[in-house]
């Protein structure tokens, strides 16, 4: 499989149906909202359509890797937005992939139990029966006993109490900040009015470049840069839009 | 025997159309009319008639719990009247302690900062309060009590029955939440600003 | 004919015990239990079990257009499936029709977690189940659960509903997750197998 094929990945998700492609199109256009994107399908589209093939490129699983590197934190980003404050926990890469593929396994666990409920579904489709209560039935009085009033305000005492942390272990995957990237091209753009993406991250790691896109894609939707490209996966343009 | 098995081999088509009916009256919401069983089977109505004949000569008191009953807007199966005792024990089931959290947390939303309506109570709570509203009504703990304005949502507010099923004589003895905050546009603000970063 | 008749007055118990299940299947609007219908009946479960076997005999497909289905944890009657057709002329399904692939994983996630709340959803899905969520609620496929602590997200967890809708005499019938689909271990050692085939 090559970049080509990467672009031609086609995605069938709840919020977006088409080529890879279009969808990194329409994410980087703020056309479409990552919180509503399953990156794991995206990534059990790729797994599939990996497998399927005799013979492949590895530099394929790398393009595809960095930019499902970028989606995902651009993902985490959009739902913890103070970046700062995020406590984002250090795991080695070796626990990282095992976390990624516990995730994995557990999502296609629940996806094949969604494709048994659906069968099951099917199946049963000429059972029919009757939904609420019967016909000429009297309506029946349902008379509570008397009730203390103290449950009504711990009631709305829980509902005022503090919201618990929310657990950021399923966001584990360390980073390097994007910050470190959007001071840079910030810095590039003062020296000169633009700059070739590809040029700027070519002796980065892939990693590395997988941020330094989100930072792109961050300067993008701050309405700082223009981003213009001939044709997908060719060098993208960077102007500077003020 | 031959002839008893070949009889039931070349079926009467009306014991198929009594079928048809009887599976259409025992999934019905509501009394069906000739015509709706007409329209469901496929059959016409006078068929329809003479199957239903079938029925209520088989589904008749005394010799089946199940009666087929004629009302005016149709036919509709009912529990035969010898079984009356057991299906009240059936349908008055012990009266229910208490109200699910749903209904505890949206009665309370109401008691305190009503009248409010079913979107701040879905706000507030961050799910959708409108089966716990319609369950609320029902009981007649709460009812309508105006709009937000003109074409806003329906508002609720408690009832009498409420405060004496919580025994009260009028809502100044409901418990007070003063360390909360210092008035009900206080206390909702701060109920809205936790919702908000409960999120979920 | 006398005979005959004598007989009809020394009517067997269990005949009349199984005209009150009748009786109360026929108005019950979900499922009941053996446990339920002997409260109900005021008799003994054993005796309940005899007679739903009597009825089961009766009450089947081919033979009556009502069927006694085991369903539930309970039992109820449906529409025989030869009137699948006339029935869907009659109702529409609505708890079934357009159940979308969110809901669907959705569901599957609060039938073996539950109860579940939304962001532990979200956490397994990874994308927001806000509208998947409302929409099974809102099918009666799924209730809320209480929350997860005092100010923590509501939970979810399936209904009788979604056990009848989709056929299931209980929970114990649906597979094993485990069994369902390749362990964590295996998909890793397959990946790598794969990268290894590739870089060679």
């Amino acid at each position: 499989m090559t970049a080509v094929a990467v672009r031609d990945l086609d995605l069938d998700l709840d919020a977006f149906e088409g080529p890879f492609d279009l969808l990194l199109t329409l994410v980087l256009k703020d056309e479409l909202e990552l919180g509503d994107v399953e990156v794991a399908s995206v990534v059990a589209a790729f797994v599939e359509r990996f497998a399927e093939r005799d013979a492949a490129d590895l530099e394929a699983c790398g393009e595809f890797l960095v930019l499902i590197a970028a989606l995902l934190e651009l993902k985490a980003r959009a739902l913890f937005p103070d970046e700062e404050n995020s406590p984002f926990e250090e795991l080695d890469p070796e626990e990282a992939a095992g976390e990624l593929a516990e995730r994995l396994a557990l999502y296609r666990r629940f996806k094949a139990a969604a494709e048994w409920l659906e069968d099951r579904l099917a199946a049963e489709s000429d059972r029919y029966f009757r939904l609420g209560p019967a016909p000429l039935q009297p309506v029946v009085e349902r008379p509570l006993p008397p009730q203390d009033p103290a449950a009504l305000a711990a009631a709305l005492r829980a509902l005022a109490a503090e919201p618990p942390e929310p657990s950021l272990r399923h966001l584990a995957l360390q980073f390097p900040p994007v910050s470190v990237f959007l001071e840079r091209f910030r810095a590039v753009l003062r020296r000169r009015p633009r700059f070739v993406f590809d040029h700027e991250v070519r002796s980065l790691s892939r990693v590395e470049q997988a941020v330094a896109f989100l930072a792109l894609l961050e300067l993008r939707k701050g309405g700082e840069v223009k981003l213009g490209q001939a044709a997908p996966f060719e060098p993208i343009t960077v102007w500077n839009a003020a | 025997m031959e002839r008893g098995m070949s009889l039931r081999l070349v079926e009467n088509p009306v014991d198929r159309l009594a079928r048809t009916i009887e599976a259409l009256l025992v999934i019905a919401p509501g009394p069906l009319s000739v015509d709706e069983l007409a329209a469901a089977a496929e059959d016409d109505a006078e068929r329809v008639e003479t199957a239903l004949g079938l029925l209520a000569s088989r589904y008749r008191e005394g010799r089946s719990g199940i009666v087929l009953e004629h009302v005016a807007s149709g036919y509709a199966f009912r529990a035969a009247r010898e079984a009356a005792e057991a299906c009240a024990r059936l349908v008055e089931r012990p009266v229910q302690r208490g109200l699910s959290q749903a209904a505890l947390e949206t009665l309370a939303i109401v008691v305190y900062l009503g009248p409010v309506s079913r979107p701040e109570i879905a706000r507030i709570r961050g799910v959708a309060a409108d089966s716990a509203v319609a369950g609320l009504v029902e009981r007649g703990l709460i009812a309508e009590a105006g709009r937000e304005q003109d074409g806003g949502a329906v508002r609720y507010r408690t009832t009498p029955l409420f405060e004496r099923v919580f025994g009260l004589s009028s809502l100044s003895e409901l418990p007070r939440l003063d360390d909360l905050a210092a008035d009900s546009a206080e206390l909702r603000a701060r109920l809205e600003e936790v919702a908000g970063r409960r999120g979920a």
